[in-house]
């Protein structure tokens, strides 16, 4: 029988070892999968290249775990925050790695590893300095830059309502970056608000289907990053 | 004459190699069958193409829903646990490795691996090829189920391939009449015989070199 | 005030004009939009390049549309079908040409076309006769061969449940290639089974987002292809 | 000292130019205030990058839901006729021209509309792009809110920009305090003069040539 469901928060990374590249979902704080994140903290993991399209903000979830030192590179679209110094004070000290995506080509590299498309065309960067040792060429007399797709190892997701099969909903704009996280990692890792059996979710609105998760774990009251950072809370 | 093994029971012994939890594409006729002979105490969830994953077994005449067809355009229904998705999310499951097994018929099966079970070639036939193409190049495991022969009595397992590929390289193991065989390096190695079935018969039937079964 | 609502069908196609390409929706009977070709075929558009999975069944919808003489060209994955002979008697006369495209690359193609990507790379084809003549590369040492974005100046559609702003719900596998060719087109001419007021369609369940439709004609009873064919029916 | 438009009359203006109808994306900063000023009888649909279009005003405290953001990462409402999607189909949208118009902020304009407006290619500074690439080369017409000049009174309406471009060729207007300005195959051209301000001081404060308002 299908069952996805692990019953712990740290058996559910336990495998997520140093060197590791992590996709983890979220927009700012919409849609960040905060439990996930500590654990990967209380784990001690390092090394690791991390694909978000922010850095964190405050001293928690994403931010802290840069600011623990277990971050290497950071791949994303828009490092600075105004809520947060952690990457800023590294990266200007030299010690974190960053490449720079423009959100549109992060968002479509991660779909095109997920479906299996290795390389593709955009107009995004052409004429700008981002372009620079991109190879790039016209069609129609336009001209496009040649981008690769973005794999990883892991995808830590977090969504509203999942079942055993892995089919999972978002809350509104927390759904972001997390459906095309889950298509493009070897091994896609969920905390869900709720689990409920297969057939509760009508296949109609399934917006991750199940062939994209590997392992879900249930987390019924996950606080918010927004919340936290508004409680000045740091971590650990 | 031979015996050998029914349609069915090719489609058994089929799904006696698919692992439980295995999110599976069947091609139409013969691959049909496995969903018929899913072996205890497993699960697997059938992926259509046309964008259904979690496909259930054919409708009551209650049941049916015009549309709500798999890729062979034959009615069916959704399981529980089931979703719904565009043509070009369903075949990202595809292109992107995301199916664990594919279990196709063929016209021909060659010693390397290559496929070819969408064109005979013959000039003036009308091209068509679906799916074929996508399937074989994107699924983590391409089987194949086929009469060990044609009507005709000629080998479908060859040397080389005479008619269009569908793919090349992809095919790990063939399920016939006669034997299950395994693609290698090099070349067909037998896995097992059909009851009454010889090595030598299985032999004479290939188009091409076929090594015993491994120790 | 948005309102994409059209009054008719001839209105909703009028200016679909000769040599147009057309993506027709839909994957064997389910999903075809069979009203709006049928006023195609009543308005006797001609030269026509149409892009769709198959080439029809019977003698009603697309292939009665082909039959008629209508089309110039068709792009499809598969055009054999055991229930229609009009593309293969024509395709064997010569008087209709033929893109062969595989299902995947078909698909992929069209919604590159709606993502603004002109082109991307496909395993799909290496190493077959359908791969001669393109253009071919390795990346991570396999061979993929490019693929250009498919663009029509017209997508027929057909779905379940729309609002004026042109969000669109389907049912069942009858969704298939509409959402992508709606995003792909020039212009989005949908059929709706029922019109609905802004907001009674949940923002999570949204298939299509309305930026992608143009107008929207409301068919209360559409018949359904597998229905005429089983009646034996003939268009016109 | 000259008045000109305040930066709700900027937004005003600039709303003036969308039609009914339309998909618009604003940017942050004066962009934002568009949806205040929409004239009469039309009605915009706002769309926001991280994966929402129908994006309602800012919510009351009772409506305020943490999962529900802008792009700015500032608390939003839906509509009615919203829809949710990932962050893919989101730039598809954009990346595919499906936008109408991107009103944004700059940091310099130049004739040939270039714009320059993430970062000031100052050494050190850290990089930060988001989705301003994308929008610049995706949606169809941009238009750009800013003030005339910087805070040092140095000109924003440039010959070349000095900093590094987000994208070269892609403005259409400029709403400023002091003018509307369009953006030709010959350079900058005055569409219209903020009340009690002068073609004499818009060509003074701009640096490039302006051409006066077409006939």
């Amino acid at each position: 029988m299908i069952d996805k469901q692990v019953s712990s928060i740290p058996e559910a990374i336990a495998d997520i070892s140093d060197g590791a590249t992590v996709m983890i979902g979220g927009f700012g704080a919409s849609g960040s999968p905060i439990e996930l994140i500590h654990a990967l903290i209380d784990q001690g993991t390092r090394d690791l290249t991390v694909i978000n399209n922010n850095t964190g903000n405050g001293e928690v979830g994403l931010a802290a775990l840069i600011g623990n030192g277990q971050v290497r590179k950071m791949i994303c679209s828009f490092p600075k925050s105004s809520q947060s110094k952690v990457f800023p004070e590294l990266y200007s000290a030299g010690k974190i790695e960053l490449e720079l995506v423009p959100q549109g080509t992060l968002a479509e590299r991660i779909r095109a590893a997920g479906a299996g498309i290795p390389a593709f065309y955009t107009p995004t960067t052409v004429g700008t300095v981002l372009a620079e040792g991109k190879e790039s060429r016209e069609f129609d007399g336009r001209r496009y830059v040649m981008e690769p797709w973005l794999q990883a190892d892991f995808a830590l997701i977090k969504s509203e309502v999942a079942d055993r099969h892995g089919n999972l909903l978002y809350n509104k704009t927390a759904r972001n970056f997390s459906p095309i996280m889950a298509m493009a990692a070897t091994t896609t890792i969920v905390q869900s608000k709720r689990l409920v059996a297969p057939g509760e979710i009508n296949p109609e609105h399934v917006v991750t289907p199940g062939i994209f998760v590997d392992r879900i774990v249930e987390v019924a009251q996950p606080v918010h990053e927004d919340t936290l950072i508004g409680q000045g809370r740091a971590y650990p | 004459m031979s015996i050998g093994w029914t349609r069915e029971q090719m489609a058994a012994r089929a799904a006696q190699d698919i692992a439980d939890g295995a999110y599976v594409n069947l091609g139409i006729g013969i691959p049909e069958l496995i969903a018929q002979f899913v072996p205890e105490g497993r699960e697997f969830v059938y992926h259509t193409e046309n964008g259904l994953l979690g496909m259930g077994p054919p409708p009551s005449e209650d049941e049916k829903d015009l549309d709500l067809m798999n890729a062979g355009k034959k009615y069916v229904t959704a399981a529980a646990g089931a979703s719904y998705f565009h043509h070009a999310d369903s075949f990202s499951m595809i292109r992107g490795g995301h199916i664990d097994v594919c279990v196709l018929g063929t016209m021909q099966v060659a010693e390397n691996g290559d496929i070819a079970n969408w064109s005979t070639g013959a000039p003036g036939a009308i091209p068509a090829v679906g799916g074929a193409m996508d399937l074989v190049q994107g699924v983590k495991q391409i089987y194949v189920i086929t009469q060990h022969e044609t009507k005709h009595g000629e080998p479908k397992l060859v040397e080389r391939c005479s008619m269009p590929l569908t793919g090349p390289g992809v095919v790990s193991r063939i399920y016939t009449d006669l034997a299950v065989v395994e693609v290698t390096p090099d070349g067909f190695r037998l896995v097992e015989l059909a009851p009454g079935i010889s090595f030598d018969e299985v032999e004479q039937k290939t188009g091409a070199p076929i090594l015993p079964p491994a120790r």
